[in-house]
């Protein structure tokens, strides 16, 4: 698969994750693709940090609601809540996230582990930019989904155990990558998609904790 | 957003099962579901825990009887009750003495904040209210704790298997407003139960509530009833 | 003085305790009186539990305000907010009682004692209505002063110890009464002012703790 | 109700002396009080403790340089910083690096909460976020308990001399609404410091903000500023 294609085909598989009506908070970057490839009639309510219960499109300026000393993300970009989406204060809408209101969050990782452990926010002694509100995310979403490339630069970023300082212990439930689908169960990783351009082998060898390959293994692609 | 589902107070009633935990909204009555809860009534739902702020009027404001869940306990369809005050259901008292209702009288800012800790995740709320008081062995006490000098009671979240919010309006993404005195407990009762049924006076379009003015948001709440408020 | 002249007399000096712009709760009873006696100019936030910060007159059949099913008072009046005054929910409301931003709360007792006990919410076997906010307000408000009549027929409600269940413990700052107006210090209570029709041993006859009486003890009327 | 003091944005900064501890409503400079802070820049005020989501940005939404509080940054006034994130202010960790500033970073629900707990008068805020990770090692953190089997971190209530909230209209009593996002923390800091000073981009007159839309309540608002978003 091309690099560039990477991406879109993760998140394309995180939107099969999703049905009407659930509440999602979407991490920066490949996250925020995933509704472009919701099917019609799949209407989420996009949870934002910064304050948003049901987020719209992103205004360009010009638009009527472009307000970017008002309205804006936990990027600090302009945005907008959605026909029927509110304003929220931090402390209610921190309440909703880690009180289970939210059915799914999707973000990226540093490093996840076979026990659902994940380490996102520090590198120490690198960066340090801050965890946001990605802990109580991880926390408290229902469903904590990791959504990354297998691997960063050839090397493994799924692990036995993680090294870097964790965002949230026991949390994730999913992860889903270019090349596969893997479950975090009690008994470690089991694999229930693949992407058929690669081999069972080949997610063995990209992953550096023990994979069990479900019976039923399925084609992420369909 | 997706529009909530918009039932008859009936039909909502009718989800409910016998044993059932609900938060009532409503202080005296005011912000409560009548319609809901006078269906509940007629059904006769048996076994009910209720928390909430009081049990409502024996008499209401222009004289009705058993204003609000009052008429619940009068019914004798409550086994448990947890409130803050139920001096003007004199029924609850003498249900109690007779031994057939318990009654579990907690402080109303505890209450208001053990139900926001069930509504967001909180494993206990430490308040200095209740401190060298019979609130130490309520059943909602989880024990003391000295925090820089100063004691706490330690209080449990309370989370229930319903919600009955009591809104003026409410629009078709379940958003709520309410009017005056209503919000009462309703804001933190719509964060803290498995199904949230949302009673309005007034259903209207999306837009109608300003975004910046919800109190209760459409992501909390499971169903609509068109109803009434009193 | 004349029985019925009592209640006005002892809400008239609770008055002097208050300064224009605090922010206060007012019992059932005798403090709903207190408003009554306020010198021009002093301008209270009347704080009210059932969710109103700044309520206001209490409306009467045929104003346009008078609205008895959506503004209501913790007694199941009609009530309103004043001008300036808003609506509030009843965690963020106790949130602000148990923070200390309520200037001062007057309530009546059962009992009272020298530590500053109170006692006024439930006789076993007799009255048990249930707290309400009271406990929340004794212990977050900054003044906690209870305006009650001295004894209760004839026999005493200020104790060495409080004898029912208690409301709260080392709450209560202030007591004022037809005869006197009492502080509560660390070494019991302080008769700071007392009523001219009554003398130091009336006082002390009608109270069951020691009371130690003020090097400069002035007429609680003027 | 009693009209609350208007201030210059220059009176209001003029409060603040060095040393004080700070609660910054905004998020990334939306929401945040820009013409009293501006001021404190011109003062020069030092030893600041800022408590704020984040410290601002380093170029604002229209490339302005130092939006909000990444100003005080920038002028090496802040000797301690509480946030949330501090990515998009990068002198911050390079202040940090070279040991001018101490950085004490928590989860934003936590700090949205430990501010609530301060101005609610709760002992501490019993939250599972954070357990097994390095917040258990914050100055922030008192502890960890197991409540029903779960582990929960128990974090500090955070209480401030000053808040400087960045609302759109107050009105005369210092009742206060906010647009779009600009309410986040704004509304909890409003409860938490001794003196709460309000900076508006529009002042208006009582009843302009109907009683059920108010965001800030006037009790807690000490002092107001006509100010700017920006």
């Amino acid at each position: 698969m091309d690099k560039s294609e990477i991406k879109a085909f993760i998140a394309k598989r995180c939107a099969k994750e999703l049905k009407d009506g659930d509440v999602v908070n979407l991490g920066i970057g490949l996250p925020t693709m995933i509704p472009t490839f919701l099917p019609e009639g799949v209407d989420l309510v996009i949870h934002a940090e910064l304050g948003i219960v049901g987020a719209g499109a992103t205004p360009k300026e010009g638009d009527a609601n472009y307000d970017p000393y008002h309205v804006v993300d936990a990027g600090g970009n302009v945005a907008s809540a959605a026909f029927g989406g509110g304003f929220i204060d931090s402390a209610t809408n921190f309440g909703l996230i880690r009180g289970g209101h939210v059915d799914a969050c999707f973000l990226g990782a540093l490093e996840v582990d076979q026990e659902g452990n994940l380490a996102n926010w520090i590198i120490p002694g690198k960066r340090m930019p801050g965890m946001g509100g990605a802990m109580d995310l991880c926390v408290g979403a229902r469903n904590c989904i990791v959504c990354m490339e297998h691997t960063a630069k050839g090397n493994p970023k799924i692990f036995e155990k993680c090294r870097l300082p964790l965002t949230a212990s026991h949390c994730v439930k999913k992860i889903i990558t270019e090349m596969c689908v893997l479950e975090v169960t009690p008994d470690g990783l089991l694999m229930t998609e693949i992407n058929p351009e690669f081999t069972v082998d080949d997610v063995k060898a990209a992953t550096a904790a023990p994979i069990t390959v479900a019976e039923n293994l399925k084609d992420m692609t369909k | 957003m997706a529009k909530k589902p918009v039932l008859t107070a009936e039909a909502a009633a009718k989800m409910i099962p016998d044993g059932a935990t609900i938060l009532c909204g409503g202080f005296l009555g005011c912000g409560q579901a009548h319609a809901v809860v006078k269906e509940l009534v007629k059904l006769g739902t048996k076994d009910l825990t209720l928390i909430a702020n009081d049990m409502g009027r024996a008499v209401g404001p222009k004289g009705e009887e058993f204003f609000g869940i009052a008429a619940l306990i009068h019914n004798r369809q409550v086994k448990r009750v947890i409130a803050t005050h139920v001096g003007m259901t004199p029924e609850v008292g003498e249900q109690m003495n007779e031994g057939t209702l318990e009654v579990n009288l907690i402080p109303q800012g505890s209450m208001a904040e053990c139900v926001r800790a069930g509504g967001a995740g909180l494993g206990g709320v430490l308040t200095p209210v209740g401190v060298d008081t019979l609130i130490e062995e309520s059943p909602l006490c989880m024990g003391k704790q000295t925090i820089d000098g100063r004691e706490y009671l330690l209080m449990k979240p309370i989370h229930a298997d319903f919600a009955l919010l009591g809104t003026y309006k409410c629009d078709e993404a379940g958003n709520c407003w309410y009017k005056g005195t209503m919000r009462n407990f309703n804001t933190v009762m719509a964060t803290a139960a498995d199904t949230v049924i949302a009673e309005c006076e007034h259903l209207v379009p999306v837009g109608e509530i300003e975004p910046e003015n919800i109190h209760t948001y459409g992501m909390c709440v499971d169903y609509i009833v068109e109803g009434e408020a009193k």
